[in-house]
């Protein structure tokens, strides 16, 4: 009897208990990242998917079509084309087709890269009704963006709470 | 005009089905805690029912036999129904397609249509609120919320 | 005296609709196939019946009848179905002997009929004075005083009854 | 305008009771399963209880008394719901059905 | 015996019935299958059906080069993928006779914690889902999203993190980390004080799982069980302790032991374990040596020996093994995952035998399973 | 009056259905943001101001969803149950007072009803599990309807105390008992019983077992039985549920609020009104909200042993207690 | 109860003393294209103590699959717990190879024993009544290799389709 | 003749009923009219019941609820006793009469036992039925 009454007792303390907690976390300040609104900033080390570095010189692709990344990628999704132009000393790469659907984000290839030609683009939130969007050619891609001055997001930044 | 009535409440109700599949699954997760809250655009309504479910997030690989389940709980999903295919294993096998795989389906969209699409080994929880965002957009047709444009 | 408009013909038809609940309830309860439509049609005849008490000037009676044969038996019995005729939720009508069908119905209708002439023809009693109101309170007065015995005779009856329930529920696993 | 005074005429109450009786006997002999029985049986107790307030509404001096039994049936009515339904299933437990025919049989 | 088991108890023919539990089901976590033939409320027999996330990893292995294989490490188990690259890491380090330098291996040790800690803090909210509580799992996801950030601002993912290499780790750690994780150690403590009072000490918890699944010792031993499911029987078995790998026998830890072997031991355990882990990483952090991150020398396209060598790990889930076999070529010949969760579920049909359903399935959640896991 | 009486019973049947609405879609966003305040994230925001779209959008939604009645199932039962179980609570509010003229029917038997109507509920429930003919419906339904009525007892049993105080079943008596200041209100008669304020708990427990709430949520055991009896229903069928569940809880709320907290009167004996009765019924049911969201959910079985080992000889015990009290008392 | 590796590794001698020394199977020939391996020298005794730094386990036994009950039960009564059982396809030598990893909870001490069986005929006895934990172990095995183990219960495809016929580890399987 | 109150009570609930029916009703019709009508399916498994995404094994009507139903029949006994108790309790009060206490005393004493017996019979506990353990080893 005494048993029970104290482990009514001692129930009854530790559910109050605990709406006392979650009252204190009522009244604090909510945690959200209001996505479209604000975003947070992605770390340096962020993997999105691969994109082609340029050369700041040259103002072109620093990949020479090497190979090596398409060699290291565990599935088999870099498929890189270049020819060898006349006069220069390396070939220039004409296709960097990434077959973004089948990626893992491992980062092989980026590693595989001696000459520094590829690296993660910060693209977090990608999302598109067809699927074909993410087999994308890295070359036309940079080939038609033309090299712009970094310009300040909208929204304003929130760092991680 | 009443069509667009019905789609406008539509996107902005949408309950998807409690259905997580492998590592997409946490992300999906993540992005109905504090920190993302798809409850901001009235879509954290998890209904373990397929009868009650408005759309279905594929997050995570779908392998040969789950393929028939899964297949299963898109025909008890009750019209209108709508695919988010999460994560690449969702969209195409992802890592796991290679010569000679003999277990992963190679894409949802092999079973039944595919609205949405999310790419991302696993996508971060800002994609799926994206993908979402996408699916409403194409239910009413304009977007309501400003593009991200990641730096 | 004030008057709702049509009362007359308001309450005239509620009446009318609590008896068609009520024999269509209790048809239902007797003839459908499936016996968890039979108990729903008890359900209903009960709600028929509450409000035929309610018009028997007992509100207390109708509340009574909905509480206990809705909320108590008819649930008790969906539970028994459950726990004892999972194969027979349908009745099959095929091996329904046509004899036994008719003479149920003959009975019935013998029953019905001798009843109705009977209660129609009867020399009854003029309505003599009221001396109480017949009230909630009356009852509970009542069962106090005059019918206190039945009072506590009632709890112990449903007292043993449980006991005995319980042991013969319990009894039926001693076999197989 | 008679019909709309209808719940003022005792005659009404008693032919209502007794087609409740009827219907109920009618399932007492038609039901083939215990609990379809058991069913029947309450509408019986259920106009057996009309017929009492009835009466006491229209030719007794205490309303009181008619309710107060009509309380009581039903507390009998729920009492013998309990046990009978305990029978059935201990019935059923034994002889895996509850068919009234076949325990018939089985007695034979 | 008590009258209702007495009335519920199967001696008709068809007083059973089966009932599927998963694979979509919000118990399972995933796409586990448990075929439930129940009587009544208990459980006769409850067979787990896996399979429905098969991923081939095995099969892969064969298939990809030894560094190719890396990021299928963090698929197996995606709560602690460390843990599973450190154990494929250790043993083709181990079989082609690499030392990753002293740096590394702290690393790995603080980064294999700090996912140990984002791993269970996903069971607890996930368990006390199963249990019917929602707000502590959405507390427990915010603690996480800390960890998450530590290690994605070092990774650059946040759950699949192909960090460690064969010698060492691709990135060094940075200033901003060591500071992220201290701070995150100094304000997990009290969080975890904060989790006791809200969770630990509740009622209806406590009456959930007190003396709810008692898995004995003897079983453990007989199914292969480890982790917290072994220590919650009361077996002090840690593969850190028992077979030290990395630099754990540097660090002073105490290994949680409960001997009740109900739910509710498991759950201290884990519970212990976070708190053992906060231990490590701040002891960690403390001896972090300088030096490079990765070892110098090892070869491109690696070709171990020839030979069969084995690696074992304790993951968040229990003792992982990663057995490959070489043949001397660039790819592995044979490697296999011993996977804890695969062990743990298989005494699940003998443990939760006589149970009921609700409780059965705290004793599911308490196994903290990752159904890739056990499917891989 | 008696032509001012149609329009009355038609201004509050109505006034009652939007009540009933407006409360159950905007409970539903209420809970939504609550819940999501304890989670400290902000809940519904980007559907309106506030999100103040949300419960519209999803009514919308619901009703454009498609039907469908599972061929197998017992399609007639099946139909019927969502039907039947918005009466209860419609008749509940109507015996409710609001405030002293604020009833739509001040009956003199309206705490029966209350209950009398109630089973139609658990009928109800018990109908829509066993005619979806699915079998986490049928656990689901018979596990919710022995824990409702397992929970009507102590409920009943608490009402007979309070009716042995009170002498009468008329609700708007009752709360006219309970003028004055705030001591007078039953919860604290400890006159009438030392143990009122334990005889309180004991029937906020029941009504949340009895609306099916958390900690007692057996309907939507979602961990164990999928979504419980209503697994089968989609759309509209399901959103009925949904709406009674809620409108349950204010009517839970309300009824608490009557027989323990005074209804309409003020705390300090002036100003009563139907403010007064809104203010306690919304704290109770924030109460509600709250302890959902903090809360796991209890296995069914101590879910029913807590009313029968506990609740029940508890309140058994107060009745007791009472009954001796008042005559030890006079 | 042993109190010493060197104990067991006697045991295991005692074990085996009967037998007739394990013989070598020469290799097949085998069709082209196929991956195959090469094992690696394996060492003159088959109880072996080894270096767990090098090789992740401190006792490697090779023994007869007839005897791998008689190994198991010598590992239950000493209080060992199964880790796992896998299988090894060596196709160019025409056998399979059929791994049981034990561990020790107690202490730190972990035993692999190894039985081969012919390719074409890969039966070996079951230690699920000994071990429960290997019936899953052993299913799986199974199901990638098709190994057979006798007495097995239940012999089904644990991880691939229920109806499953193919053996997706072997090294001539093609998808 | 009904008394006025009556009458209004009984139109009331009746009003409130049907108003009640309504409530329900009416969002179901208009569902049926803007639902869809057909539902897209691929593997032809719309109408199965739901099992997470398994055919289900089995009916589910079958005979199930053994554990609930001896709750049941305690809950009879019981509300119909506790029903009694309400016009007793109404009239409690009125005046002193020690002959009310002991009724009530008698009454609720006997309510009681239903419990106790219950109890005691085992009615409410819930054991873990576990089967006899296994024989691993063979013998
Ligand atoms: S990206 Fe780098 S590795 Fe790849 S082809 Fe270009 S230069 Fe070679
Ligand atoms: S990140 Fe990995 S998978 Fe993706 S393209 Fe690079 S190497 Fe291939
Ligand atoms: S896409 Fe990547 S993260 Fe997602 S399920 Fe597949 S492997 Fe896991």
């Amino acid at each position: 009897m005494k048993a029970l009454l104290k482990e009514i007792g001692s129930g009854f303390h530790s559910l109050v208990t605990g709406m006392r907690i979650t009252l204190g976390q009522f009244f604090k300040p909510q945690v959200t990242v209001h996505y479209p609104h604000e975003t947070l900033k992605m770390p340096v080390r962020f993997r999105g998917h691969i994109e082609l570095v340029r050369d700041p010189q040259t103002g072109k692709a620093i990949c020479f079509a090497c190979k090596a990344c398409e060699k290291a990628c565990p599935s088999d999704c870099i498929i890189v084309e270049g020819v060898k132009r006349e006069g220069e000393r390396r070939k220039s790469v004409t296709e960097f087709k990434l077959d973004f659907t089948k990626c893992s984000l491992c980062g092989s290839c980026v590693e595989a890269c001696k000459s520094e030609a590829i690296r993660f683009s910060k693209d977090y939130n990608l999302a598109s009704v067809s699927k074909e969007e993410f087999i994308m050619d890295l070359f036309k891609r940079l080939e038609s963006e033309q090299p712009k001055p970094p310009q300040a997001q909208p929204e304003q930044s929130k760092e991680a709470a | 005009m009443l069509d667009d009535v019905l789609s406008l409440a539509r996107a902005n109700s949408l309950w998807p089905l409690t259905f997580g599949l492998a590592c997409c699954a946490i992300e999906m997760m993540a992005a109905g805690a504090s920190r993302f809250d798809i409850s901001r655009f009235g879509a954290e309504v998890f209904r373990p029912s397929p009868r009650q479910a408005d759309v279905m997030i594929v997050a995570g690989t779908i392998n040969k036999k789950m393929a028939p389940a899964v297949r299963t709980l898109y025909d008890q999903m009750l019209e209108p129904k709508w695919v988010i295919a999460m994560g690449n294993c969702a969209i195409s096998g992802g890592p796991f397609v290679f010569p000679g795989q003999y277990a992963v389906v190679e894409g949802v969209d092999k079973l039944f249509p595919v609205d949405v699409f999310i790419p991302g080994c696993p996508p971060r929880p800002e994609a799926l609120i994206e993908g979402i965002l996408k699916l409403e957009e194409k239910l009413t047709g304009k977007r309501r919320w400003p593009e991200v444009i990641p730096q | 005296m004030d008057h709702f408009p049509a009362q007359d013909l308001i309450v005239g038809t509620v009446f009318l609709l609590c008896v068609a609940t009520t024999v269509a309830g209790a048809l239902l309860a007797v003839i459908t196939t499936r016996i968890v439509r039979a108990v729903c049609g008890l359900a209903i005849c009960c709600v028929g019946i509450a409000g035929l008490y309610y018009f028997l000037h007992s509100p207390f009676l109708a509340l009574m009848e909905i509480l206990v044969y809705i909320g108590a038996v008819c649930v008790t019995i969906i539970f028994g179905i459950m726990l004892a005729e999972p194969d027979l939720t349908y009745e099959s009508k095929r091996d329904t002997t046509v004899l036994w069908g008719i003479v149920a119905l003959l009975a019935g209708a013998a029953i019905c009929w001798g009843l109705s002439r009977l209660g129609l023809q009867g020399p009854w009693p003029a309505p003599p004075a009221q001396v109480s109101d017949g009230s909630t309170k009356a009852i509970g007065v009542s069962l106090l005083s005059t019918y206190s015995m039945a009072f506590e005779a009632i709890s112990l009856v449903l007292f043993v009854a449980i006991l005995g329930a319980l042991v013969i529920a319990r009894a039926g696993r001693t076999k197989a | 305008m008679k019909l709309l005074h209808a719940y003022e005429q005792a005659d009404v109450f008693l032919v209502v009771a007794a087609f409740l009786l009827a219907v109920g006997i009618y399932g007492l002999i038609r039901r083939r399963t215990l609990i379809g029985m058991l069913i029947s049986g309450e509408i019986i107790f259920s106009a057996a209880s009309l017929n009492f307030m009835a009466l006491n509404r229209f030719h007794a001096p205490d309303p009181t008394v008619g309710q107060v039994f009509v309380l009581f049936i039903m507390g009998l009515a729920a009492a013998e719901v309990a046990i009978a339904l305990s029978i059935i299933i201990a019935v059923y437990r034994n002889y895996h059905s509850i068919k009234a025919r076949e325990l018939a049989d089985l007695n034979g | 015996m008590s009258a209702l088991s007495a009335l519920s108890s199967g001696e008709t023919k068809g007083e059973t019935f089966v009932i599927n539990v998963g694979p979509q089901h919000p118990a399972t976590h995933g796409v586990l299958r448990l075929k439930m033939t129940m009587d009544g409320e208990y459980i006769t027999r409850a067979e787990p059906v896996c399979g429905y996330i098969h991923r081939m990893h095995e099969k892969m292995g064969e298939n990809r080069t030894w560094a190719q294989f890396l990021p299928n490490t963090g698929r197996i188990d995606y709560l602690a993928a460390m843990a599973y690259s450190h154990a494929y890491v250790g043993a083709v380090e181990r079989a082609a006779g690499i030392a990753a330098p002293p740096r590394a291996e702290y690393i790995r040790v603080i980064t294999s914690e700090l996912n140990r800690i984002s791993s269970h803090l996903v069971w607890f909210g996930a368990f006390l889902l199963d249990l019917g509580g929602f707000t502590p799992l959405l507390y427990a996801f915010d603690d996480r999203e800390k960890i998450l950030d530590i290690l994605e601002a070092l990774t650059g993912s946040r759950l699949t993190y192909s960090y460690y290499r064969f010698g060492g780790v691709c990135n060094d750690v940075d200033d901003d980390f060591i500071r992220g994780t201290r701070e995150f150690v100094a304000f997990m403590r009290p969080r975890m004080k904060m989790y006791h009072s809200l969770v630990t000490d509740n009622i209806i918890l406590r009456k959930r799982l007190i003396g709810i699944g008692v898995i004995s010792a003897e079983m453990c031993r007989q199914y292969g069980a480890t982790g917290p499911v072994i220590r919650g029987s009361g077996v002090g078995y840690d593969v850190r302790k028992s077979e030290p790998y990395s630099v754990y026998r540097d660090l002073d830890f105490d290994v949680p032991v409960y001997p009740e072997g109900d739910c509710m031991a498991r759950y201290l355990v884990r519970m212990e374990e976070m708190v053992q882990s906060l231990r490590i990483i701040e002891q960690a952090l403390d001896k972090l040596p300088a030096g490079p991150v990765m070892a110098s020398g090892v070869p491109r396209t690696l070709k171990p020996p020839a030979g069969d060598c084995c690696f074992a790990v304790e993951a968040a889930r229990g003792r992982l093994l990663v057995r490959i076999v070489s043949d001397n070529k660039e790819m592995p010949y044979r490697v296999r995952l011993r996977t804890p969760s695969f062990c743990n579920l298989s005494l699940y049909e003998e443990a939760s035998q006589g149970m009921m359903l609700p409780d059965a399935l705290a004793l599911l959640g308490s196994l903290d399973l990752v159904i890739p896991d056990i499917d891989r | 009056m008696s032509i001012i009486e149609p329009f009355r019973l038609l201004l509050f049947l109505v006034g009652i259905m939007a009540f009933v609405g407006l409360n159950a879609a905007y409970l539903v966003w209420v809970e939504r943001k609550g819940a999501a305040r304890f989670q400290r994230r902000p809940g519904p925001t980007e559907v309106g101001y506030g999100g103040l779209l949300q419960p519209i959008a999803d009514g919308i939604k619901l009703l454009s969803k498609q039907l469908h009645v599972p061929p197998g199932a017992d399609g007639v039962l099946f139909r019927a149950a969502p039907l039947l179980v918005m009466i209860p609570a419609m008749i509940g509010l109507a015996v409710v007072p609001f405030s002293e003229s604020l009833v739509a029917r001040d009956t003199n038997v309206g705490l029966l009803m209350i209950f009398a109507f109630g089973s139609i509920n658990v009928m109800a429930i018990m109908l829509s599990g066993w005619s979806s003919r699915n079998k986490y419906a049928i656990i689901s339904a018979a596990r919710i309807v022995s824990q409702d009525v397992a929970y009507e007892i102590p409920m009943l049993l608490v009402v007979v105390t309070m009716l042995m105080a009170t002498g009468t079943m008329n609700l708007n008596e009752i709360v006219q008992q309970q003028a004055g200041w705030f001591w007078r209100w039953n919860i604290f008669r400890l006159d009438v019983n030392p143990l009122m304020p334990l005889t309180f708990i004991i029937f906020f427990v029941c009504m949340l077992a009895e609306t099916n709430r958390a900690p007692f949520d057996m309907a939507e055991a979602e961990s164990e039985l999928v979504a419980g009896a209503f697994t089968e229903y989609a759309g509209m069928g399901f959103g009925v549920f949904f709406i009674a569940e809620y409108a349950n809880i204010i009517l839970g709320c309300a009824f608490a609020t009557i027989l323990f907290l005074g209804g309409w009167q003020s705390p300090f004996g002036v100003w009563s009104g139907v403010f007064w009765f809104l203010l306690k019924m919304y704290v109770l049911v924030f109460t509600v909200i709250w302890v959902r969201w903090t809360f796991p959910r209890t296995q069914f079985y101590n879910l029913l042993n807590l009313s029968w080992k506990l609740l029940i000889p508890i309140s058994l015990s107060t009745l007791i207690l009472t009954a001796v009290v008042m005559k030890v008392l006079k | 109860m042993i109190s010493s590796l060197q104990e067991l590794a006697d045991q295991f001698n005692k074990l085996i003393a009967q037998d007739v020394p394990l013989p070598t199977t020469p290799a097949v020939p085998v069709a082209a294209g196929a991956q195959v391996g090469t094992a690696a020298p394996e060492p003159a005794s088959p109880v072996q103590l080894t270096d767990h730094a090098a090789k992740g386990f401190h006792l490697d036994v090779r023994l007869r699959p007839e005897r791998v009950v008689a190994a198991a039960t010598l590992m239950d009564e000493n209080g060992f717990a199964i880790d796992a059982v896998t299988g090894v396809d060596w196709m160019a030598e025409g056998q399979m190879e059929v791994v049981y990893d034990f561990f020790h909870p107690a202490h730190a001490w972990r035993v692999v024993v190894r039985a081969r069986v012919p390719r074409e005929k890969p039966e070996l006895p079951t230690i699920s009544e000994i071990y429960p934990g290997a019936n899953w172990h052993e299913r799986e095995t199974h199901e990638f290799f098709g190994i057979v183990f006798l007495g097995h219960p239940n012999l089904t495809p644990l991880l691939l389709p229920e109806d499953a016929t193919y053996h997706p580890l072997r090294k001539d399987f093609k998808a | 003749m009904m008394r006025t109150e009556e009458l209004y009570d009984l139109i009331y609930v009746f009003a409130f009923c049907l108003g009640g029916l309504a409530f329900a009703f009416g969002p179901i019709v208009i569902a049926r009219l803007l639902g869809a009508r057909k539902t897209r399916q691929t593997a032809n498994k719309t109408g199965q019941f739901v099992e997470c995404g398994i055919d289900p094994i089995g009916d589910a009507w079958i005979r199930y609820s053994a554990v609930y139903y001896l709750y049941a029949l305690v809950f009879v006994a019981f509300a119909v006793d506790v029903l009694y108790l309400i016009p007793v309790a109404l009239v409690y009060n009125r005046e002193f009469a020690i002959r009310d206490l002991v009724e009530m005393l008698i009454f609720v004493g006997i309510l009681a036992l239903v419990i106790v017996y219950a109890w005691k019979k085992g009615v409410f506990e819930w054991n873990l039925r576990k089967a006899a353990p296994k024989t691993f080893r063979r013998s």
